[in-house]
């Protein structure tokens, strides 16, 4: 029964963990209608930003929380300037493309920069002791990672259903005509969008450097689990991806506990199940 | 029908003098474009023809490769039974895996066919005992057929160029077929083709296992190239480097998977002497691509060729008038 | 119960969520009967076609052609049965040639679509192309053959529209308002081709334009707000206050 | 015009593709009637040495640091030997066997290499195994470490410098049974290598007399070890043997100490886990865990610290397991060259000659098993201590001449 338990607290801060990865994902695919295959990269450049700022200019991981998310919300902005912008015209499709190709490039600028040894982050020492619960000792950081989770879901609810940025995003979920009918600079709601997800992945990228590492080509690895996520949850749909992330966490982490040789399996197969029987995820609505 | 003959007969002489002009590292690298080719023309069909994005289409490349290669251990090596065997598998998973895939569009057909080619992924990869796992399939024997062993690179570039003329004749008859048409309408506007009375599901479910029958054969064929499969061959990447191939040749031709398998190819041979950052520039050349030349390499040449015309009819006028 | 009529609409609704589009349609229609289907905006018009053709499934109710129901029926097979449509907004395969749509459609019809191992082209099925040349000659379309279907003109895409609609040789033909869009003399043309279509083909036309509806139909249905007005005769119908009240109300502009 | 397209390519890729070189009918009916097929000859000023090696991808700092380990050698002796120059020609695998296989056949077709050393990924070996062997290139393996490589897969022509799994796995067997206690549970990285040194520890563990507990084998890239651990947690053993390598090993070390399973079990494992350029990204949670290896920065002998000052003077950072690896496998060939007064033509007296090469290197006295083609070599137990804010290894124990047994 302890194991039980213990482990549900690993899945929910595992799949909350997931949740602030994949959240800035879901945003942009909802409101631009970009699949952003990027995301991952943001994710991976935020890390390597907050291990530059905590290892070799400062020793502060708060500053790095700060700090690298701006930075890769400024990149964002130039990519969504000078490369999405112009090419809205092309289709869903092409910018999906447009967005793997970056995805490319920057696998390989990160090891240029940083080269291209293992590194991680020191957790803030607030933050490094660990409680006992369910006889099982776990790292205080495990429940802070669910605190920030906790905190982002109730923020993005918040931004979406009470300010008006919130009813111009929600309009965009439903009808872009919409919105631009309606008088609103369309353009620069996707760009604020745009660099809201690259900050949202940056963010996911500093919380998560302590527990997933940083390595050489870690975004792709962390970019397929976020679009399993994504997908479960239904494309575009926040409380989805909430939803989904949670599930995942629960899935991989009893899996690897009851069955750990077919988990990878399984992950994936949880996937293809509910898209056959939910065919636009958890609670998606029907995009095509 | 004679003159598409004549044609294959052309193309067979000159790309079989190709050992007697190539050293022997282009005339792997021939080989491997043509490989490759038939990999990208397999997924043209769902991408090109039918508007079936899929990003898992190396599930069925590296299903191929494993089947003849698991067969050319285990059982036969004899040529046709492991490509037979390749095929036969392949046509089966891919009716599975269609069957799931068909009931979703969009960006769920694309997850949904890369949590396939993962799952199978990760399935090869963990299964030590029959793969290899991590390390491979490696000691696959040569192929044999009625006695005449596949020993060396100028044999394997026969039966690759063989087939790869075939699968280009076939796909080729194909997407101009009556079917093919109907492929090429549900790509164009799927509610318009199913208004006209096509069972749309069932079509795009045909498009899905051919694309995987042949995207299988090409996998077998890499195995005799190679002799040797690793779990790499059907990782994510290899999808999405297909994927690459057939959108910078041109998709919805038939020439631009080949051209865009070569350009891949040659590319990565070149680019690889220079730097370690080959992402780099094929992610660079992908962006262009999409951005600048939609239609890929076969777009750019004919774009050209128009271009040509037009001065070639201008030319024409200014002499005429010069002349009166 | 059912005689022979083509169609019998038994009293059919649709609801999204929690929004009524349309409640208790009841309709039968003759073999060969031509019925012109008006109402305001938001009246649950194409909403009613989509109902027929199959494209969304009704909430409540059946349909039967002659005698069979087709209400689960999906859209394909009702196609294939017979059951035929244009589209509001044109709705066509952009990209490819008028004469490339067409075949796609005759090609169907004669049972040719799933043939997949000889090029389509003429000598392959001198038939195919045969009819294909012939629809387009008959609508004077001979000349623009081999263009692609998005650089033609609003309204010879149009024209296109209703020319794939007949070209599938249907036992019903649902047009969605034909004329939408088009200029006077574009309109005279398609109405005067509407009118040499052979009287055993039923026809249900949603139409703004009353003049080209009034003069083209046996019988009239007004919908109003997802609900039948009233069934007549077209001197019946525009005699009716009610009807007049409506269209004075709203205006028929699209 | 689509028919003036497709001449056009063809004739684009013919043009490219048909460069100098002999044809490649030639030259395959070459290799079947004739032997040699490397070199042009005694005739030649350059001895052509290719490196197979990954420089992207995760491989990347492996590749690289073996190749600066190779290149400290050659600086060392001027890159000329028997008054030959050398040439290194380093191809990346990308540590994708097909790649590879593609690079391998440019350096055997193109620039006719006299040597071959590499590589990093086993399976990339596997995979250009009959390659090598066909052509009858001379290959020194310098770190894949798969059994098979020097067992079912062994070739006339492949000779390997660094290590096997079983090597490294067998090493600790006895040592942590002795020395740990006799109850232990495996966690390793559910690939070929994982597997395999986790089998060999096994075998040596309970053959003499320990137990295992328990065993469990997270996949490679695994992102969280928290479930595992927990289930760890509950188990009853006096260790835990791991082995993991690069980003999982730093993540499974952190979340061990973190989880607070290194209060109850003792985490022992090969030396890849406390390796010199990860224990820094570890921190303290390295404190403890006891490792073999046939090499550590900490050996005191004389070669090592001279090996270890010139590769910090060069490279101004310290040397890797694989630095030692990339500088051995250079000192083997030089030695082997220096035998055979340069004359590399003949791959037969080549690899003879690599067989028969024997010193003391920073690692300890090596030579060959000419039965299986395996180096002989030292193993050591390393414990990790904590020196001021950082962690060290200390080599506490030397197994001597540890030799696979080649089946």
């Amino acid at each position: 029964m302890e194991l039980i338990g213990a482990q549900l607290v690993n899945a929910v801060a595992y799949g909350l963990l997931l949740f602030i990865i994949t959240c800035g994902l879901t945003l942009v695919f909802g409101i631009l209608g970009v699949l952003n295959l990027a995301h991952g990269s943001f994710y991976m450049f935020s890390a390597y930003i907050a291990y530059s700022i905590t290892e070799t200019y400062t020793q502060s991981f708060w500053l790095a929380l700060f700090v690298a998310p701006m930075v890769v919300g400024l990149i964002a902005l130039v990519v969504e300037i000078t490369l999405l912008r112009p090419t809205y015209h092309l289709g869903q499709l092409s910018q999906v493309l447009l967005t793997f190709g970056l995805a490319y490039i920057f696998n390989d600028i990160a090891p240029v920069i940083w080269g291209s040894d293992v590194l991680s982050i020191k957790v803030p020492s607030v933050l490094s002791g660990s409680v006992t619960i369910f006889e099982q000792k776990f790292p205080v950081y495990r429940f802070a990672v669910i605190g920030i989770g906790i905190a982002i879901a109730i923020l993005l609810w918040m931004v979406q259903n009470k300010t008006k940025w919130g009813a111009i995003i929600r309009a965009g979920l439903s009808d872009k005509e919409m919105v631009s009918a309606l008088g609103i600079n369309i353009k620069l709601v996707f760009t604020s969008v745009f660099i809201i997800g690259g900050v949202l992945a940056a963010f996911g990228g500093v919380v998560a450097a302590p527990i997933l590492g940083i390595y050489p080509s870690m975004e792709f690895q962390t970019l397929i689990l976020a679009l399993v996520v994504l997908v479960i949850g239904g494309l575009g749909s926040v409380a989805g991806t909430l939803v989904a992330s949670l599930l995942v966490g629960i899935v991989e982490t009893f899996s690897r506990f009851l069955a750990p040789e077919i988990s990878m399996f399984l992950i994936f197969g949880l996937m293809a199940v509910i898209l056959v029987l939910k065919p636009n995820g958890l609670l998606g609505k029907k995009v095509v | 029908m004679k003159t598409i003959v004549f044609k294959l007969v052309t193309v067979f002489v000159l790309l079989g003098l190709a050992p007697l002009v190539l050293s022997l590292f282009h005339l792997n690298l021939l080989s491997e474009i043509l490989i490759l080719a038939i990999f990208a023309l397999s997924l043209n069909i769902l991408v090109g023809f039918t508007g079936l994005v899929s990003l898992g289409h190396a599930a069925f490349f590296g299903i191929g490769a494993y089947t003849a290669g698991l067969v050319s251990l285990n059982l036969s090596n004899n040529l046709l039974v492991s490509m037979g065997a390749s095929i036969i598998v392949s046509i089966i998973t891919a009716a599975i895996i269609g069957a799931f895939c068909m009931r979703v569009s969009g960006f769920y057909f694309l997850m949904l066919t890369l949590a396939f080619s993962q799952m199978i992924y990760s399935f090869i990869y963990q299964s030590t005992n029959i793969t290899g796992g991590s390390n491979g399939l490696s000691g696959i024997p040569n192929a044999v057929l009625s006695g005449f062993e596949f020993s060396n690179a100028v044999y394997v570039f026969y039966i690759v160029l063989l087939v790869f003329l075939a699968t280009y004749a076939i796909l080729g008859i194909i997407v101009k077929s009556p079917f093919g048409q109907v492929l090429i309408g549900i790509r164009e506007n799927e509610l318009r083709v199913k208004a006209t009375g096509y069972n749309t599901s069932v079509y795009k479910y045909v498009a899905f296992v051919l694309a995987g029958a042949f995207g299988g054969l090409s996998g077998s064929l890499y195995t005799y190239f190679n002799g040797f499969i690793a779990p790499s061959d059907v990782y994510w990447t290899m999808s999405g480097n297909v994927l690459i191939m057939v959108l910078i040749g041109g998709s919805g031709t038939m020439l631009g998977p080949v051209l865009g398998a070569a350009l891949f190819v040659i590319l990565e041979t070149v680019v690889s002497s220079y730097t370690d950052s080959w992402m780099l520039i094929v992610g660079s050349v992908f962006i262009i691509f999409v951005i600048f030349f939609p239609k890929g390499i076969v777009g750019i040449g004919q774009s050209l060729m128009r271009l040509a015309k037009k001065r070639k009819l201008k030319y024409d006028a200014k002499r005429k008038s010069k002349a009166a | 119960m059912v005689e022979d009529k083509i169609l019998t609409i038994s009293g059919i609704g649709k609801s999204f969520g929690g929004l009524t589009i349309l409640k208790d349609i009841s309709l039968e229609v003759e073999k060969g009967e031509r019925i012109g289907i008006i109402g305001p905006n938001g009246a649950g018009k194409t909403t009613f076609f989509n109902l027929l053709v199959g494209d969304i499934k009704p909430t409540h109710g059946k349909i039967f052609h002659y005698n069979k129901n087709i209400t689960k029926q999906p859209n394909y097979l009702r196609a294939q049965n017979g059951i035929a449509r244009t589209f509001q907004k044109n709705n066509l395969l952009n990209e490819l040639s008028v004469l490339e749509n067409l075949l796609l459609v005759l090609q169907r019809r004669q049972g040719y679509g799933h043939k997949w191992f000889n090029r389509r082209e003429e000598k392959q099925y001198p038939d195919l192309y045969l009819k294909a040349y012939e629809l387009l000659e008959t609508w004077g379309l001979s000349h623009r053959r081999e263009v692609i279907v998005k650089s033609l003109s609003y309204g010879e895409q149009r024209q296109i529209e209703i020319l794939l609609g007949i070209a599938s040789d249907p036992s019903i033909l649902l047009l969605d308002e034909p004329t939408a869009g088009m200029s006077q003399s574009e309109t005279n043309y398609i109405v005067k081709l509407l009118y040499g279509l052979p009287r055993e083909l039923t026809l249900m036309v949603i139409e703004h334009d009353l003049d080209v509806v009034f003069g083209l139909a046996d019988r009239m249905v007004v919908l109003n707000d997802g609900e039948v007005l009233t069934v007549g005769e077209p001197d019946t119908v525009r005699k009716d206050e009610r009807v007049n009240k409506i269209y004075i109300g709203t205006g028929d502009e699209d | 015009m689509r028919k003036i397209l497709m001449l056009i390519s063809l004739v684009f890729v013919l043009a490219i593709l048909s460069s100098c070189g002999n044809s490649a009918i030639e030259s395959s009916l070459n290799s079947e009637s004739e032997s040699d097929e490397s070199g042009d000859g005694d005739g030649q000023e350059t001895i052509k040495v290719g490196a197979i090696l990954p420089f992207s991808g995760v491989y990347a700092s492996l590749g690289k640091d073996l190749l600066n380990g190779m290149k400290l050698y050659f600086d060392s002796i001027g890159w000329e030997v028997s008054g030959k120059k050398i040439e290194l020609i380093e191809e990346d695998t990308e540590a994708d066997p097909q790649v590879a296989l593609r690079r391998i056949r440019k350096l055997m077709d193109q620039d006719n290499i006299d040597i071959l050393t590499g590589p990093v990924s086993t399976a990339v070996a596997y995979a250009v195994r009959n390659d090598v062997d066909s052509n009858k290139l001379p290959f020194l393996v310098s770190h894949a470490g798969g059994n098979d490589l020097t067992r079912g897969k062994r070739s006339d022509y492949i000779w390997r410098s660094s290590f096997s799994s079983w090597q490294i796995g067998n090493s600790m067997g006895e040592w942590a049974y002795e020395n740990v206690g006799d109850k232990m549970y495996i966690a390793a990285a559910d690939y070929a290598f994982g597997r395999e040194v986790s089998t060999a520890f096994k075998e040596a563990y309970i053959a003499a007399g320990g137990e295992i507990v328990g065993n469990v084998y997270p996949p490679l890239g695994n992102n969280d070890y928290a479930s595992y651990l927990t289930t760890i947690g509950g188990e009853e053993a006096d260790g835990v043997y791991s082995f993991f390598a690069g980003s999982d090993a730093v993540r499974f070390v952190q979340q061990f100490e973190q989880y607070g399973l290194d209060k109850d079990f003792t985490l022992v494992g090969s030396g890849w886990l406390v390796s010199e350029n990860l224990r820094k990204s570890v921190g303290s949670a390295a404190e403890g865990i006891l490792a073999s290896t046939f090499w550590d920065y900490s050996l005191e002998t004389e070669e090592n610290q001279n090996f270890i000052k010139a590769y910090e003077k060069a490279y101004g950072t310290r040397p890797t397991i694989e630095s030692l690896e990339g500088y051995d496998a250079a000192s083997i060939m030089v030695e082997a060259i220096k035998e055979l007064d340069g004359d590399v033509s003949d791959s037969d007296k080549v690899v003879e000659a690599i067989s028969n090469v024997s010193f003391t290197s920073p690692r300890g006295p090596i030579k060959f098993d000419k039965e299986t083609h395996q180096i002989i070599q030292n193993m050591y137990i390393t414990k990790t201590l904590a020196v001021e804010d950082k962690t060290e290894n200390k080599v506490i124990y030397k197994v001597e001449e540890v030799k696979d047994p080649g089946k």
